[in-house]
């Protein structure tokens, strides 16, 4: 891990060696401090798979940032550790990156990290924090105040999902499975009244045990209820394709989707055939679209050549938006902040991203409500679009 | 509302149908207990490990769906002689507490392996069984639960057989009556722990591969040992036939209590069932009172 | 080398510390504690709070499965019923600290209580399932008494307030946490200094034979129960304090395992065995990580691996610990002082 | 003190006790009495029923039957609360309990008298500091001195030889308070010299605490020196009691040892050949 040894002792030594060399020195960093984002991230452990991805790119936002001369001269150093997606350990990575690298951005790996951490961000004050959990609840500037999410809330990606129905197949009949988890649970109770409000009919509502790999009997339920779309939430794979299995071999007519965790082209593609019609709800472009005017992905493309998973969309622009706060921030001659950063944060509209969203963007509160419909290719083995871009109203 | 008989007895099929992988490994989990004493908490990770090794011979080598299950079942059968000899062993006749802490760390021990080896992502076994739904009269069945549970049942049923008329299964049974007396009359003592733990690893393996091949597999496929466990004291630690009726029983009521009560009860009714057999029947519906003397 | 003592009365062969040399390491010792939070940062300060927590959760653990044999992987559960019991109380009623830890303790020694009921009937590897039950039934309790516990997605604590000043911060935390760890190992020590602490031990030892000498089971058994869960609510409730946040999925069956591993690996049945136990294994985690950077040099991925890497060790560590030292770190250490009082004699 | 203060209320008397285990009858009708300050002994061939006596006088087998204790029925008292009123025991095979040391092995038998509650002793403040300072005392003065086991008192019980470890038993036993000392074959396995300490040592808890003693025991030469009473088993019935010349004469006595007049001998022949299965049975 890069930081580590960056840590070290050795790494001490050295960057205080050349400090003293350097006292007036013209050097490309003299203007100021470094600007250090830290980072509690999965690393290893269940959610590895994305905390690889984030992790990733992240680090390529912040190689751009100060291949192109820093912040406004400051350099952007990306400080983190991995957490195996434990909530003591994230906060014991945080305490300690608080203690020794003084962090003014941080990124956090659950939603259990992001509410425990909370108070203490306040408290703190310095800096604003964003991460990988959509949670509807952190969706509220006033109990979050330092806190934003670099895409749609759990319920507006399901409220995206429905739109999308709504459209598609007016008065459609519509399921949902979900795990018996906070993640699972987030959306659910809020949907259903918007599914209402869509004139579309809730016909079932399936709560799956974590980590429960048989799922006939509720199959069997879903038979019953005979929906037009099922919408999972809360898993990332398992236990989606034995559903869809089952639910085919049963002769089900169902179109099946998913929300952004469970929509990483890679993983999708590991269902095989099961996967072919899969849909669900995406804020970012995928790695591989080359369609409409995009450099930052050809930027991705460039320097990775080989594919990138959603996560690493999300890492990209979380550190693109991050970026962006610190330099409106400095721009107008603030402070570095929590309040500075979230105000320069909120003040973000009509933004390009550089195509990782295919639309301007705006952040009005603590979320980017923004989605765009994905479909499974089973023969190009790719997600392609299946809708336009779509904005909810804020 | 109009009771729907049909999802009742389609529930109850796939209850049953999981049950029979639950009696398997329960079966497992017996033949431990009764050959060795040891209350085994790894058997939900012995089961991951066979899936993983199946996963590793037929996705990674692309063998034969066949050679792979055979192989994972070589590979379980060796671990299961190799942890007996080393780690099991040693432990003979220090207090139950230290052994079934030694089989926790054990798991945790494999979860970790299996990790460094095939990450915590999630992975799908190949497709081996035939997908046509299977219909008893109206009802349907899904087939993997389906075809998953005949081979838990005739597993279980060569099981069976093996212990009444095999020398080794003899020997086994002759050694979890009376230790002493199976080795005053000739009985290779140790060899049989070696095979209890040997077969028992395999007979895991060989459900860690149905359970795999239903729900995919993933480092956290353990936790189906949690619901083993509770058919095994539901049953009794040390009765076969316990294993088998508490694992169709638990089955049975998990799906119940999934669909009538919705998913998150489907524990809650499992471990409930437990305690209330616990306080009923403290050694099992089927399990051997432990006499005490003074 | 150290010779005899000789002591006058019997109260001071009775005594917790029984020689000058003893009082005066203890007095170094609370002297360190006091000072640790003025050297420390917020990270040290963060881990020696978490590592406090988990040392009362292990010792009352100790307490039930070292000192009475009744073995529970209920423990983490019963932490969790303090930590909601202390978050309603102070969130919805805004009641003093010490009350609410208190409570804390009192509710999960009564829960822990109720779920004790089957070591009446079932002992050993039965009791330590039937445990596993009721860390599955308060879970579920916890998800769906949405009233009281607002569900998954759990309760948000306000700051420990403490005459008035807000404990908001590891630093002022510690000297909340810090206090109360000493106090309940001095009790826990105290205890075994007395009938209800040697009643426990019997019935470890010879629980039938303990009966007839005039040891009611049920009853010791239950306080036993009851004690193991009162530390185990009132670390709960620190860690309510602690980390602000109490949820459902805070205290899951694998916490109880690791406080289980804890007491393993520092020494069942010892006071000192839980302190070290919990220390040791609040810390190999960071321990790990250090040593992740130092390989990564050499072996690049070592930070991918870290966390199937740690699963292991923590396996290895439980089997390691029962095969080749099953009286833990404590009887390591004892081995070291002996070495040290004896030299430079040889054994 | 002897038999001779019999007028007395019996210290213990047991009653028509009979105990079956499935369609076993370890126990049948047996009936005696212990008169204060004597000492009684219960033999018997292996398994003739003498442990399950013990077990079930101190109520941890269910028997049929009245015990009484200073006149008073105890039959619906729990093992603890019979403790409590003094059925102080030791155990065939010895049951200290190996986690504590020799001291608190002996305190342990205290604990049916003693008052501390959870809080006290959390605290060791008040009653728990006071109570365990005067039983440390009263066990140092009058157990520990009087057992000469003063250089052993902080060692683990495990460590001990036999004859030690029985030692303490006795010790734990006299923490009791006991009214009746009942010892499950207090010489079992001793040699000659470690059999005549013992024998001294429950003379002396007569003569000195004034306690009868109830003792099982195969050491014939023993039991006929030091017995005022004794009782005599076999399949779980009494065939004969009474002064120990008066069962030494007795027929049916020597028919059940194997029908030989050779009491002694044959009791160590017997004992040699079916040493295990009884040794089992209490395991």
């Amino acid at each position: 891990m890069l930081t580590m040894t960056r840590r070290g002792f050795g790494g001490l030594a050295l960057g205080a060696g050349a400090a003293a060399a350097l006292p007036f020195g013209g050097g490309a960093w003299a203007q100021g401090a470094d600007i250090v984002l830290g980072g509690s991230i999965p690393m290893t452990g269940v959610f590895a798979f994305a905390g690889i991805g984030i992790h990733a790119g992240i680090s390529d936002y912040v190689k751009i940032v100060n291949d192109a001369g820093g912040i406004k001269g400051r350099k952007l150093r990306f400080a983190f550790e991995d957490t195996a997606y434990k909530v003591d350990a994230s906060v014991a990575v945080f305490n300690k990156l608080v203690a020794q690298e003084k962090p003014t951005l941080y990124y956090g790996d659950s939603t259990g990290f992001s509410k425990t951490i909370n108070p203490e961000l306040e408290r703190n004050g310095g800096m604003i924090m964003a991460g990988a959990s959509f949670a509807s609840e952190l969706n509220d500037p006033k109990k979050f105040p330092l806190q934003f999410m670099a895409g749609p809330d759990y319920t507006e990606m399901v409220g995206i999902l429905l739109r999308y129905i709504a459209k598609e197949k007016p008065g459609a009949k519509v399921a949902f499975v979900h795990s018996d988890t906070e993640f699972g649970r987030d959306p659910i109770a809020t949907s259903e009244k918007k599914a209402v409000e869509q004139g579309l009919k809730v016909v079932e509502k399936i709560v799956t045990p974590p980590g429960s790999v048989d799922i006939s009997t509720e199959v069997l339920k879903l038979r019953r209820a005979a929906p037009d779309f099922t919408i999972f939430h809360g898993y990332v794979m398992a236990p989606i394709p034995e559903f869809i299995a089952q639910a085919k071999q049963m002769g089900m007519t169902s179109r099946f989707m998913g929300t952004f965790w469970s929509m990483d082209n890679s993983m999708v593609q590991k269902m095989g055939d099961l996967a072919d019609g899969f849909m669900g709800v995406m804020p970012y472009r995928y790695y591989y679209d080359t369609e409409g005017n995009a450099p930052m992905l050809a930027k991705i493309r460039q320097m990775r050549p080989e594919y990138q998973s959603t996560a690493y969309m999300q890492g990209f622009l979380t550190a693109m938006l991050m970026t962006e706060a610190v330099k409106r921030t400095l721009e107008s001659g603030q402070d570095l902040n929590g309040k500075t950063l979230k105000a320069s944060l909120n003040s973000i509209k009509d933004f390009d991203t550089g195509g990782i969203i295919g639309v301007p963007i705006s952040i009005p509160g603590n979320s980017i409500p923004v989605g765009r419909i994905y479909r499974a290719d089973v023969q190009k083995k790719l997600m392609v679009p299946a809708s336009d871009w779509i904005k909810l109203e804020a | 509302m109009e009771m729907d008989w049909l999802l009742l007895a389609e529930v109850s099929l796939a209850g049953l149908g999981t049950g029979g992988l639950y009696a398997l490994t329960a079966l497992a989990f017996v033949i431990i207990y009764k050959a060795t004493r040891v209350v085994n908490l790894a058997i939900g990770e012995i089961l991951m490990l066979g899936a993983y090794a199946f996963f590793g011979l037929a996705a990674g080598w692309a063998l034969p769906w066949w050679v792979a299950a055979l192989g994972a079942l070589a590979v379980a059968g060796v671990f299961g002689a190799v942890v007996e000899r080393t780690i099991i062993r040693p432990m003979l006749g220090e207090s139950p507490i230290s052994v079934f802490m030694v089989t926790v760390g054990l798991g945790s021990m494999l979860v970790g392996v299996v990790e460094l080896i095939w990450t915590a992502d999630p992975h799908r076994l190949p497709e081996f069984m035939p997908n046509t739904p299977i219909l008893i009269g109206d009802a349907f069945l899904a087939p993997k639960i389906g075809y998953g549970f005949m081979v838990a049942a005739a597993v279980i049923a060569v099981f069976v057989l093996l212990f009444r008329f095999w020398r080794g299964g003899v020997a086994l049974r002759a050694t979890a009556s009376d230790q002493a007396a199976a080795y005053s009359v000739g009985i290779n003592v140790p060899g049989v722990f070696s095979l209890a733990w040997i077969v028992a690893c395999m007979v895991a393996a060989g459900a860690g591969i149905l359970v795999g091949s239903i729900g995919g597999i993933s480092s956290t496929m353990g936790v189906f040992g949690l619901s083993v466990l509770v058919v095994v004291i539901v049953g009794g630690l040390d009765s076969v036939p316990g294993a088998l009726v508490a694992g169709l029983l638990v089955g049975l009521v998990e799906a119940l209590a999934g669909a009538y009560l919705g998913g998150e009860f489907k524990l809650l009714a499992t471990f409930s069932l437990l305690v209330a057999v616990l306080m009923v029947h403290p050694y099992g519906l089927f399990g051997t009172r432990e006499i005490e003397r003074l | 080398m150290r010779i005899a003592t000789a002591k006058e009365t019997y109260a001071a062969d009775e005594a917790l510390f029984d020689t000058a040399v003893q009082r005066v390491w203890f007095a170094i010792l609370l002297a360190a504690l006091a000072l640790f939070p003025f050297l420390a940062d917020q990270y040290w300060l963060f881990l020696a709070g978490l590592a406090a927590i988990n040392v009362i959760s292990v010792t009352g653990l100790n307490i039930l499965t070292g000192y009475t044999g009744l073995v529970s992987l209920g423990q983490a559960a019963f932490m969790g019923v303090g930590a909601y019991t202390v978050a309603v109380m102070e969130a919805r009623l805004g009641t003093p600290v010490l009350l609410n830890l208190l409570g804390g303790g009192l509710v999960a020694a009564g829960v822990g209580m109720v779920f004790g009921l089957p070591s009446l009937r079932v002992k050993g590897l039965y009791l330590a399932i039937a445990t596993i039950a009721a860390s599955f039934i308060l879970h579920f309790v916890f998800a769906n008494w949405t009233s009281v516990t607002r569900g998954v997605s759990g309760i948000n604590v306000p700051p420990a307030a403490f005459f008035g000043m807000a404990l908001d911060t590891p630093f002022k935390l510690y000297w909340l946490i810090m206090p109360i760890t000493v106090l309940l190992l001095l009790g826990a020590a105290n205890l075994f200094r007395t009938r209800v602490g040697r009643a426990f031990i019997a019935v470890r030892d010879r629980d039938i034979s303990a009966e007839v000498l005039g040891i009611p089971l049920l009853r010791t058994k239950l306080t036993s129960f009851a004690l193991a869960s009162f530390y185990a609510g009132v670390a709960g409730g620190l860690w309510a304090y602690f980390f602000r946040v109490v949820t459902p999925e805070s205290f899951p069956l694998l916490l109880s395992i690791f406080l289980l591993a804890a007491i393993i690996v520092g020494g069942m049945g010892t006071i000192l065995g839980g302190i070290l136990g919990a220390v040791f294994m609040t810390l190999v985690p960071e321990f790990l990580k250090l040593l992740v950077g130092f390989v990564t040099p050499v072996w690049p991925d070592a930070a991918v691996h870290l966390s199937p890497v740690r699963t292991v060790v923590f396996g290895a560590m439980i089997v390691g610990f029962l095969i080749f030292e099953p009286q833990g770190l404590a009887e390591m250490w004892r081995r070291t002082r002996r070495f040290f009082h004896l030299w430079p004699f040889k054994t | 003190m002897g038999a001779d203060a019999a007028p007395a209320t019996p210290v213990l008397e047991v009653e028509n006790l009979s105990l079956s285990f499935g369609g076993i009858r370890a126990l049948n009708g047996v009936s005696f009495a212990v008169q204060p300050g004597s000492i009684t002994s219960v033999i018997g061939p292996n398994g003739a029923g003498k442990t399950s006596l013990f077990n079930s006088i101190s109520g941890f087998y269910k028997s049929t039957g009245t015990v009484r204790v200073d006149g008073k029925p105890i039959d619906h008292l729990h093992p603890p609360e019979r403790a409590k009123l003094g059925l102080a025991r030791s155990f065939q095979n010895i049951a200290l309990f190996r986690g504590m040391t020799v001291l608190d092995n002996i305190k342990l038998g205290r604990h049916a008298h003693m008052k501390t509650g959870l809080l006290d002793a959390l605290f060791y403040f008040g009653r728990a500091r006071r109570e365990e300072v005067e039983l440390r005392r009263e066990v140092e003065e009058r157990i520990i001195d009087f057992l000469e086991i003063d250089h052993i008192r902080k060692a683990p019980v495990a460590s001990l030889p036999y004859g030690l470890q029985k030692r303490v038993e006795l010790a734990r036993a006299l923490a009791m308070r006991p009214r009746l000392l009942m010892l499950d074959e207090p010489v079992a396995g001793m040699n000659r010299e470690e059999t005549e300490d013992m024998a001294r040592f429950i003379l002396d808890v007569r003569e000195e605490w004034g306690v009868p003693v109830l003792m099982v025991e195969h050491d014939m030469g023993m039991v006929m020196d030091i017995s005022d009473h004794v009782v005599v088993l076999n399949f779980g019935q009494m065939i004969a009691q009474g002064t120990p010349r008066e069962v030494q004469a007795n027929p049916e006595v020597a028919a059940a040892y194997l029908g030989t007049g050779d009491v002694a001998d044959l009791r160590r022949r017997v004992a040699a050949e079916t040493r295990l299965p009884e040794t089992r049975e209490v395991a």
